[in-house]
């Protein structure tokens, strides 16, 4: 029987699937409209929007203070670097020079930050294609990380540490030790980590060859992070425009060339081993001085236009602040990086199977409040 | 031959996932990581930075530090603080000033940040280590932060 | 923004890049009528020096770097499309990463504002578009460009009302269909969900 | 030697003695039902216990440990919780074969509990096809993953029925063949002569190498079998929510979650009579006290059961093509050569016998 034959006979139709709002593989409130012909996925439409809270309006009218406490829920994995980013954009643009320890510790925490976010994706990733206990595991690891975040911030999620200026408080005197405990005690997790999944050879099958993007599609469609630079594209905003401690730093950016989910999943493994060297340069020398530059009560911009790039652990976040010159932003944009990343789920996801679809996304590191903003 | 050494080596990786989580397992009393969270509750104790909620400390003779000053209510993103003042007559001085005559904050609408702590200059509002707040009625959530009858504690302004 | 330590060293300077896209709109009046410079320069006085307005571009874009840490473009929306074309072709520009694309409510004109980077070079330059139509808004589509545009254009539709030419799909991606208005416009009122303060 | 579960035999000759033949018949299987339903239900409820405190175990968690001593009533109060829940469904379901679905999954795992050996004489009935009637009753259950996905009129449930039927129907193959391999020694179906082949040594140790690969793709065929983690594809809760049984609840979802468990049960105790010696005591330490046969084809079983859990506990899913492509390019290829392996040590007599 010849292909013809066999198409006229046994007709397959393509049907629509509602991945979402509530799924467990969508993280949140992302809704996915499949076009499916069996297993294999035709068209991937995410439908937006179930949790917008429309933060860019709502900074319209607040002051640059309390802007700060908004991004903590756009990014809630990365809060404490959305709040770096304001508070940069807002020193840059009244030409504040922030003391060396803030620069410091700053740091310290955004990596810390980005090896809490990535521990918790591992252990989702993990989840998302099948194996339970990653979750676990990558969650006591987290564990670890918010204590320190609640020792110093006192706050486990939406740190709000940030302001402008400085930090609000300083480091608690049990910052750097715990730290040090953290960091050898990841190290030897990190390992475990390779052997209960990096290595197996179900997760490599899963993942290898699948959700392949390439470097020019990754350019064109802004992706940025660990999405960006899987697909061989060097695109770390801390190599590029280095801010705060970044360029006192050594630290290689994880590049890999496969573009595919298992490429995307070592590139965030690599991060959380250079993310580690970083903390260990700068804890030891933390330098001593003011944690915190004296600012107006009521913040004034100047008039004009600024715009800062920070890496949060999902990749490329831009904070775009136009100031007319009073107390609150004439308009703000928060570049997020999720949002680019799942405008090219369509592109990657096509072809492949609904596990598949679910293993490319695990990669994409979707934050939805963040896509939502 | 690669079918049979892929067999080979899929098995082995398979295996070493195995001694991770059997590991695990053997010592899981040990590292368990659950917290039982309403039994422990003699035990556990708060980081002392932590934010639960926003308390008003008074001294044994019913002083609080607020002034009125109202910086805290601008400061709040959410419009949790209220503060109602009125003008009373300070009793040293005799002259008419401004004091507090309720503190009113919504729980409800707090978002932790800290602003209102980072901004008071008299440090009269700090982080309370409570964080059982559930209720069920929302008014609940609503308070008066200082106690009935209180007054400034002296020396606060100057 | 130009110390890249793994990317080719860039000795393209701002005021590199401005000659070199104005030349690609080359202004028919500033060749044609030369004189009148020196014309409005006389009639107004000898105690006035020449003012922005009065010296003719000779291009058709406009450029500024006043207030922002990039080169700004202005362009009309006629041109917009040829120039974002030629931004992403041209060996020399080659700006190949949108990394921001805005709307902004000028007050009286809507406009988009794209944040435009070159991964070859490390250059950056900011292209803005307005219009003072507000009610039937319309400018051309990049996403045939940078694929990335399709869903910040989307956003700007959905909360300017900004409309994209050739856009494949160009529909409401946060609010529902029948949501009325476009919230991030500065005469938008809802006295219900917006807290004023 | 003592009669070891004497009781029934007495149960059976007063039954005869005190009425009519049918009648004793009948009320004999009803007896007999309702022993298997106890042990089904009890079963069932401890599985299900196992398999949450092995999980929390392996990852570093407690467990339930609040209802009863150490939580062991947990499952006895979630059952209580589900009878006492509301049946839902789908208005456009087709509602008879919906309900009917649960039933079949059921009724297949109950009935390959009645041929399993629990100890001698302690077998509902002894068939001379036994292994033949297992293998045929395990594949019917998932008629009733068929049937549940497909009336539920939802799109997810029917997309993991479809991948429980394709993952079936394939894993059957394997099932068959790797237990063939063992049948080749015994030279019989029945379960009993099965056992009593074993007396001169375990299976696992007399055919030796090819037994070994047999009962390794027996557990992997076994675990796709039961539609459990790695190869859970009905279910695949991060793809398909809940799979076939994402439009059931309460009473009717707790069946197919007690069958799940049920069948896990019936996949190692399938393995420890085929490959470890049923009832027999290691080395025949206790061949004297035939009813301590009941505890070691239950520690048997569970040392499987906890292999199985191990599994579930340590892998990712595999997607549904490379579910295909493990039985069909390396399972079957290797088990046909494994049946003439051990065709041949079984006709050069190269079998390991004590």
């Amino acid at each position: 029987m010849d292909t013809t034959t066999i198409e006229t006979n046994f007709r397959s139709e393509e049907y629509f699937i509602n991945m979402g709002p509530q799924h467990p593989a969508t993280h949140g409130v992302l809704r996915l409209l499949l076009t499916i012909d069996g297993e294999i996925i035709k068209k991937v439409e995410p439908d937006l929007g179930y949790i917008h809270r429309s933060i860019e309006k709502m900074c319209e009218r607040d002051t640059y203070q309390q802007i700060v406490h908004l991004t903590d829920r756009m990014d809630y994995l990365s809060s404490n670097i959305n709040n770096e980013a304001v508070c940069l954009t807002v020193e840059n643009a009244l030409e504040l020079e922030v003391p060396d320890r803030v620069k410091v510790i700053r740091t310290i925490i955004g990596e810390l930050t980005r090896i809490s976010s990535h521990c918790l994706w591992w252990g989702v990733m993990g989840m998302d294609v099948g194996a339970l206990t990653t979750y676990f595991y990558g969650f006591r690891d987290r564990e670890l990380i918010n204590d320190i975040f609640e020792e110093t911030c006192g706050a486990r999620l939406t740190m709000n540490y940030n302001v402008p200026g400085g930090l609000m408080f300083d480091i608690h005197p049990n910052f750097v030790k715990r730290t040090k405990d953290f960091i050898a005690h990841f190290k030897t997790k990190l390992p475990e980590y390779d052997k209960l999944l990096t290595h197996n050879v179900i997760f490599q099958k899963r993942t290898k060859g699948i959700g392949i993007l390439t470097k020019e599609d990754a350019i064109s469609f802004g992706a940025s992070g660990p999405v960006g630079r899987a697909s061989g594209y060097s695109c770390d905003v801390r190599k590029h425009h280095p801010y705060s401690a970044l360029d006192k730093v050594k630290f290689q950016e994880a590049l890999k060339t496969e573009g595919d989910t298992y490429a995307r999943y070592l590139v965030r493994i690599q991060e959380m081993w250079e993310s580690l060297s970083i903390i260990e340069q700068l804890i030891d020398n933390i330098p001593e001085g003011e944690y915190r530059v004296a600012t107006n009560a009521v913040i004034k911009l100047p008039k004009g236009e600024f715009y800062q790039r920070v890496e949060t652990a999902r990749g490329e976040l831009g904070v775009y602040i136009i100031s007319d010159g009073v107390k609150s932003p004439y308009r703000l944009k928060f570049r997020s990086p999720g949002f680019s990343n799942l405008s090219l789920l369509n592109h990657i996801a096509v072809g492949g199977k609904i596990g598949d679809l679910v293993a490319t996304m695990a990669t994409l590191d979707l934050v939805i409040p963040d896509i939502d903003r | 031959m690669s079918y049979f050494s892929d067999i080979y080596k899929g098995i082995k990786t398979l295996l070493t996932g195995m001694s991770v989580t059997g590991k695990y397992f053997l010592t899981s009393r040990k590292g368990a990581i659950t917290q039982q969270y309403p039994d422990n509750r003699a035990t556990l104790k708060m980081f002392d930075r932590f934010r639960g909620e926003v308390i008003m400390p008074h001294d044994e003779e019913n002083r609080h530090r607020c002034t009125g000053c109202q910086k805290c209510e601008i400061a709040c993103p959410n419009g949790t603080i209220e503060i109602i003042w009125d003008r009373g007559i300070d009793e040293e001085t005799g002259k008419k000033k401004k004091k507090i005559d309720k503190f009113v904050y919504h729980l409800s609408m707090c978002t932790m940040c800290g602003l209102c702590i980072d901004v008071c200059p008299t440090d009269a509002i700090e982080w309370g280590q409570n964080f059982e707040n559930s209720v069920y009625d929302r008014t609940a959530l609503t308070r008066v932060l200082n106690k009935p009858g209180s007054k400034l504690m002296p020396g606060v302004e100057d | 923004m130009g110390s890249m330590k793994d990317s080719k060293p860039t000795d393209m300077t701002n005021q590199k890049l401005q000659e070199l896209i104005g030349s690609w709109f080359p202004n028919p009046e500033a060749k044609s009528i030369p004189d009148v410079i020196v014309e409005d320069v006389i009639e107004e006085g000898s105690d006035k020096k020449p003012t922005a307005e009065t010296i003719i571009n000779p291009s058709l874009l406009e450029f500024s770097e006043e207030g922002s840490q990039f080169l700004n473009i202005f362009v009309q929306p006629e041109q917009l499309h040829t120039l974002m074309s030629e931004l992403k072709k041209n060996k020399e520009t080659y700006f190949d990463y949108l990394f921001c694309l805005s709307g902004v409510d000028w007050g009286t004109e809507l406009g988009v504002v794209y944040h435009l980077e070159s991964t070859t070079f490390r250059h950056t330059v900011v292209v803005k578009v307005k219009t003072a139509d507000r009610e039937n808004p319309t400018f051309d589509s990049v996403y045939d460009i940078w694929a990335t545009a399709e869903f910040h254009e989307r956003e700007v539709f959905d909360f300017f009302g900004i409309k994209f030419n050739n856009h494949p799909n160009l529909k409401r991606l946060f609010l529902t269909e029948e949501w009325e208005g476009f919230p991030l416009r500065k005469d938008y009122v809802d006295e219900i969900n917006m807290v004023i303060k | 030697m003592i009669r070891a579960l004497s009781i029934t035999r007495s149960i059976h000759d007063w039954l005869y003695s005190s009425m009519s033949e049918n009648m004793a018949y009948f009320i004999e299987m009803v007896l007999i039902a309702i022993v298997y339903l106890a042990i089904f239900a009890v079963a069932g409820l401890f599985l299900v216990l196992i398999e949450r405190r092995v999980a929390a175990w392996f990852q570093l968690r407690i467990g339930p440990n609040r209802v009863g001593f150490q939580g062991l009533l947990q499952t006895m109060a979630d059952a209580l919780k589900l009878l006492s829940k509301e049946l839902t469904g789908t208005e456009k379901a087709d509602k008879f074969l919906y309900n009917l679905a649960p039933y079949f999954v059921i009724i297949t795992a109950l009935m390959a509990l009645a041929v399993i050996p629990f100890t001698q004489d302690f077998q509902a009935f002894d068939i001379n096809i036994g292994i033949l009637f297992l293998i045929a009753i395990s594949s019917i259950g998932v008629i009733g993953i068929l049937l549940g996905g497909w009336s539920s009129n939802n799109k997810f449930a029917l997309i993991g029925a479809m991948r429980s039927g394709v993952q079936t129907i394939s894993y059957e193959l394997s099932i068959g063949l790797s237990l063939l391999t063992m049948i080749l020694i015994t030279g019989s179906l029945q379960l009993s002569e099965i056992v009593e082949v074993q007396k001169s040594g375990w299976l696992i140790v007399q055919g030796h190498i090819p037994a070994i690969i047999a009962f390794m793709i027996y557990m992997i065929a076994g675990t796709a079998e039961t539609n459990r983690a790695p190869f859970d594809m009905a279910e695949a809760e991060s793809e398909l929510g809940a799979g076939f049984h994402t439009e059931y609840s309460g009473m009717k979802f707790a069946y197919f979650f007690l069958a799940e468990f049920i069948n896990m049960f019936i996949i190692a105790a399938i393995a420890t009579t085929v490959f470890f010696g049923a009832w027999l005591s290691p080395f025949g330490i206790t061949e004297s006290i035939p009813i301590l046969g009941v505890f070691w084809f239950l520690a048997k079983a569970m040392v499987l059961v906890f292999l199985m859990m191990w599994f579930r506990w340590t892998f990712p899913r595999l997607r549904v093509d490379q579910l295909l492509t493990l039985e069909w390019k390396y399972l079957l290829p290797l088990n046909l050569m494994n049946i003439v392996i051990m065709a041949l040590i079984v006709w050069l007599n190269l079998t390991i016998q004590f």
